[in-house]
């Protein structure tokens, strides 16, 4: 009976802890589409009515057309970020292989807009899984990184190496953009959530930045 | 002229509100910012009438710095707005002094509506937030 | 032995069940969000390039501002299905009747926009969990339901009637529009998506239309 009375134990202990998890991913994509994909749309309201009305009031071109683009790129950029939160959710998308080169397709797209090339570089990667967690904080990483290259760098090549031995992985993405001062104070959000989001995978993670040479990001994970 | 100040951490709905209220007439843009560190300083340098508060946002969240604001300048009036509805966060908004609490998506027509309402001592609510309350 | 070995067995049995549940969700949240809201969001920017030649080629205000408000509609429709299918995600909202509330809440914010009154009756419902498969279809087909209306309808008013008894689900949504012809072809995909959101359900639905009189959906469902 004590036998008996340990498994049902462990079996509700192990029914718990998966309806706690199933919990945690129902959570984190709706927190993922909260912050992206729900802002957007949001903010594409507010254009949209402001472009209503200076084209009621027969504004100039150069007066419009700035609006319209912010709608039209964040739009954009919204599509792919979702694409990408949708692939990584897709059980079979599992592998770090195929992980990579969604990254690659997805700087791609982006950068693309922007004629910004891209130099992509992948070593030693081989079929082994990655789990949904760290790729939905390394794609969100990823993603921020790139944005922050068409946003500011005003590059013209950006460049992502990944390497991965056995369970290690590594990660740089650079420009030869404009740079910038790294002892200056921010207002954007988008570096301090890349340190989080290395932080949940108990990363590490390095900024360097030279005013006229360009900006690098270097990451490095033991991946569970 | 209504003095307005926003606190919204993302880049693009900030912006978007900012320029929806600096193309009004009777209101005026007096700070937009992207977090809610010293935001005590940040409303003595802007004096506002009316806050405009996103719920979540790194560092200080929207709830605390309603409730320091009110601490402090009972007579500002701070209108809450959050993408999704979440009842803990609107009674505790509510308790913390904000006057009003839209769901962003509202139409901007209606924002600026509600901004105008705060102003003649309404408390503007989004229909599905009213019912919790 | 024989009772560790079934043990095990069963075990591992509901270990399977519990991960196919957990990658069922993963996939029919993905399929849902690229669908709905990422082919939006492609709209909005293609509706955008549309926007941009015009006022480059400085054409009417009536010529551009059909299409803005294209843009702006979609966005808000967006918004709207996405805080509908979090909704639906969040773990602390699995009751029918919070549920129903939302249904009211959705069909309130998208028919004002259009100023059509909205008559909601909710009948015979208590606090019964529905679960987030039920939530999700039922959501996504009420969404499409309400959206017809708006798009096609002209209607002054929509009716939603919704009964449940134990188990057994009853939603009746029309309106006083302009009806349709049920035997012509349709190019649209919606009316193929209701049907088959409620055979996932096994439940029953039916169309009646009738030209200049209005439309009726009515589906009943036994519920798991
Ligand atoms: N690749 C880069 N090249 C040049 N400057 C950069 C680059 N990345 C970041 N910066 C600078 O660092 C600042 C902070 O970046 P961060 O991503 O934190 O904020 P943001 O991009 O301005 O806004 P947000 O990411 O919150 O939308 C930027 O405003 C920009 O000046
Ligand atoms: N409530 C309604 N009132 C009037 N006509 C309707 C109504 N619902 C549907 N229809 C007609 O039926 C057609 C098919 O509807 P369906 O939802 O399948 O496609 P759609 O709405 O045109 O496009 P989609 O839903 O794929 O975006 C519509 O084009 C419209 O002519
Ligand atoms: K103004
Ligand atoms: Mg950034
Ligand atoms: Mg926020
Ligand atoms: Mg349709």
């Amino acid at each position: 009976a004590m036998i008996l009375g340990m498994i049902i134990y462990f079996f509700l202990l192990y029914k718990f802890r998966q309806q706690a998890k199933l919990q945690k991913v129902r959570n984190n994509i709706a927190a993922d589409l909260h912050d992206d994909v729900g802002a957007t749309l949001t903010s594409i309201g507010f254009f949209g009515e402001l472009i209503r009305q200076k084209i009621i009031n027969r504004a100039e071109p150069a007066d419009i057309l700035p609006l319209l683009s912010k709608v039209i790129d964040s739009s954009k950029e919204s599509v792919e970020t979702m694409r990408g939160v949708v692939w990584t959710i897709n059980p079979n998308n599992d592998f770090a292989k195929d992980f990579f080169e969604r990254l690659k397709y997805y700087a791609n797209e982006m950068l693309a807009t922007k004629s910004v090339a891209l130099n992509f570089e992948i070593e030693g990667i081989e079929q082994q899984e990655l789990g949904i967690e760290v790729q939905r904080n390394l794609f969100l990483f990823f993603k921020e990184a790139i944005n922050n290259v068409l946003k500011h760098a005003k590059a013209k090549t950006a460049t992502v190496n990944i390497k991965m031995e056995n369970r290690k992985f590594w990660m740089k993405i650079s420009d030869d953009g404009v740079g910038f001062d790294l002892n200056e104070n921010f207002e954007g959000h988008g570096l301090g959530s890349l340190r989080k989001r290395i932080e949940n995978l108990n990363g590490a993670f390095e900024i360097k930045s030279e005013v006229n040479v360009g900006t690098t990001l270097e990451v490095s994970i033991f991946l569970p | 002229m209504i003095r307005v100040a926003i606190f919204e951490d993302n880049a693009l709905i900030n912006e978007g509100i900012r320029l929806m209220v600096e193309s009004q007439a009777d209101m005026l843009m007096a700070g937009a910012f992207r977090d809610a560190r010293g935001v005590l300083n940040k409303i003595r340098k802007t004096k506002p009438d009316v806050v405009l508060m996103d719920i979540n946002m790194p560092d200080v969240n929207g709830i605390e710095a309603v409730t320091e604001i009110k601490r402090e300048f009972p007579e500002i009036l701070v209108m809450m707005q959050t993408i999704f509805e979440d009842d803990d966060k609107v009674f505790a908004a509510i308790c913390g002094g904000a006057s009003g609490y839209m769901l962003k998506g509202t139409s901007p027509e209606k924002m600026l509506e509600a901004i105008r309402e705060m102003t003649r001592g309404g408390s503007p609510m989004s229909p599905n937030i009213a019912r919790k309350v």
